[in-house]
């Protein structure tokens, strides 16, 4: 009797097969426009499923597809390919053109994150002009980070998940050429003694 | 090309070496122009010579004085700051110098453009990405049938920020508190009177005892005066001390009953 | 001669091969917001394509899977299968803009706390909706601080542990100063300076 009843419980319990896991997967990312992550995805699968099996197969299924999941910002989504790009184009909304002042910006704030203003100063060589910054925050692809423990505890800037998705990129350890910079000795603290280097910014 | 494209290296302003003309407006600053010029080298930039360099950019600020162009001060101070470097790399180095030596500075402007063009290039690389919304799609018709609701709020430390900014008087508004006067107190002026005159034994004057940071405001001098007087007449009441007055309006003068009684004494 | 130029136009204008239109129509469908007709599905393709050709294997190899290609109302359109909806209940999470009263009242207790509701009133110069800092205590953001010691003891309102952590601030006292922000260029053209208006609070 105990027994049988056991049984029943693990019945109910027991993980659905992995072919079902995988159209339960394909289901939820197909449903959502932004990224979702593994965590997000097992919390919505029944008890005992092996979401990241499911994932796995999944983008093997839709590998060269007109659709593709992709693993962007910390979790999956799909995403149309990006050889098609120009069949969706009328649809996009146009966004504005970017300075290079801006563009720079952002990408200093990418790859030394975090970072403070003077620093990007410092490496562009001339002061952060007003609204770039503020550009950049509006477009939600920076926003403030942890203080740094200097003196003055001078306010940094960091990346968004909103960025990552942005560009396609699955954390910001992927920034592409990441690892050559710092290999070169690039993206290390800043290499100026104050007041010995060249001049920086008026 | 995406509509968002964004200047490409290639469309940067044109620096022709031989004539040194330059359109200044085309360059975000000294050191951007620094690396054109370091770019007619045609070396890789960690092999670069930063004397000529130098000299190209100094070349270059002297045209533009004698042709009565007039340069924004940043591009002044990096011509002088590389005239001093050029100076530190001529000169032979000093034998023990606190000062960085001529190598260690050019080697350092070296390094400041390699990092520049490879900030440059980067962007460049972050910008040619397939793009959401550009280059690559996201579900256009999201099936999310939320049930239990969960909001998540938008909103950050920035618009935070720019809400109390744009109330103008934010910044200034002190809570409304009613400001009581400030208060000598007399037991405060009979501690100090006692402690002053316990040392003395002749007279002195009265407020001469007084705390002197009271004394050099108005409101709290008003406060202490009156204080030590109340103070002074409760002390010569107990018979501690003796007050004597010359005149109407004459100082109030002070001393402590113990030097009559020694005085009669003798 | 003229046949040349005609067999060089027909190469020029040849339809994409089966295969590549389906991938076309699977991320043009699923792009689109709107469920599309087979016309205008056309219009997007290249010329020469074979739409109705394209949807139809597409719906076949969509068939079973945890999507699937399905005809609306209004044309065609990908939809999670009937027997996964379960799944989609518990994707819960919406985002929201706070109201710009809510934002200012939240930034005048964090900048002034203890504040009480009288002061807050003062200095946005307008009555506070019951509905704001019934928000903001209900997000867990702000709560009631200690009493004024003034007559009538009013109610305090002060900033929470949550509200710490949801703007990633160790501790209330590392709120950007507002002369480091605007050196920054981060807040834009400055606000007029106080005092110098119309009376605020009637």
């Amino acid at each position: 009797m105990s027994g049988a009843s056991e049984a029943d419980m693990d019945a109910l319990f027991a993980a659905p097969p992995a072919v079902e896991q995988e159209r339960m997967a394909e289901a939820i990312l197909f449903a959502s426009a932004e990224p979702l992550s593994l965590a997000e995805i097992t919390a919505r699968m029944p008890m005992g499923s092996d979401p990241g099996g499911a994932i796995t197969r999944l983008a093997e299924r839709y590998a060269g597809r007109g659709v593709r999941l992709v693993e962007v910002a910390g979790g999956w989504a799909f995403r149309t390919a990006p050889d098609l790009g120009f069949l969706m184009r009328r649809e996009a909304e146009v966004t504005r053109r970017l300075s290079r002042a801006a563009v720079e910006t952002l990408a200093i704030i990418a790859y030394h994150q975090p970072v403070t203003r003077v620093e990007i100063e410092e490496i562009r060589g001339v002061a952060a002009s007003r609204g770039t910054l503020d550009l950049l925050i509006e477009l939600d692809w920076v926003c403030l980070g942890p203080r740094r423990e200097t003196p003055g505890r001078p306010a940094t800037f960091v990346t968004t998940a909103a960025f990552l998705e942005h560009f396609g990129l699955p954390s910001a350890k992927d920034l592409p050429g990441l690892e050559e910079l710092k290999a070169a000795g690039l993206l290390g603290a800043p290499t100026e003694p104050a007041g010995q280097g060249a001049p920086i910014a008026p | 090309m995406s509509p968002l494209e964004t200047t490409d290296v290639a469309e940067r302003p044109a620096l022709d070496p031989d004539t040194l003309t330059v359109d200044v407006d085309g360059f975000e600053g000294p050191l951007d122009m620094l690396l054109a010029m370091a770019r007619t080298q045609k070396v890789d930039l960690r092999r670069i010579s930063v004397l000529p360099l130098a000299e190209q950019y100094l070349a270059f600020v002297e045209r533009a004085r004698s042709k009565r162009i007039e340069l924004a001060a940043d591009y002044l101070v990096m011509a002088a700051w590389l005239a001093y470097l050029k100076s530190c790399l001529l000169l032979p180095a000093e034998e023990v110098s606190d000062e960085p030596s001529g190598e260690d500075m050019a080697a350092r402007l070296a390094l400041r453009l390699e990092r520049l063009d490879a900030m440059r290039r980067a962007s460049a690389e972050l910008m040619a990405r397939d793009r959401l919304g550009q280059d690559v799609f996201a579900r256009g018709a999201p099936e999310t049938v939320a049930v239990n609701r969960q909001v998540r709020w938008r909103v950050g430390l920035a618009d935070l920020l720019r809400a109390y900014t744009r109330l103008g008087s934010a910044a200034h508004y002190r809570p409304l508190q009613i400001e009581r006067p400030e208060v000598y107190g007399v037991e405060a002026a009979m501690e100090r009177l006692r402690a002053a005159l316990g040392v003395r034994l002749d007279w002195s004057a009265l407020v001469a005892h007084l705390p002197a940071d009271w004394l050099a405001v108005a409101e709290r001098r008003r406060s202490a005066v009156a204080s030590g007087f109340v103070a002074s007449l409760e002390l010569a009441k107990r018979g501690e001390v003796d007050l004597r007055q010359a005149e109407a309006f004459a100082p109030l003068m002070i001393r402590p009953r113990r030097a009559a009684t020694a005085e009669s004494a003798a």
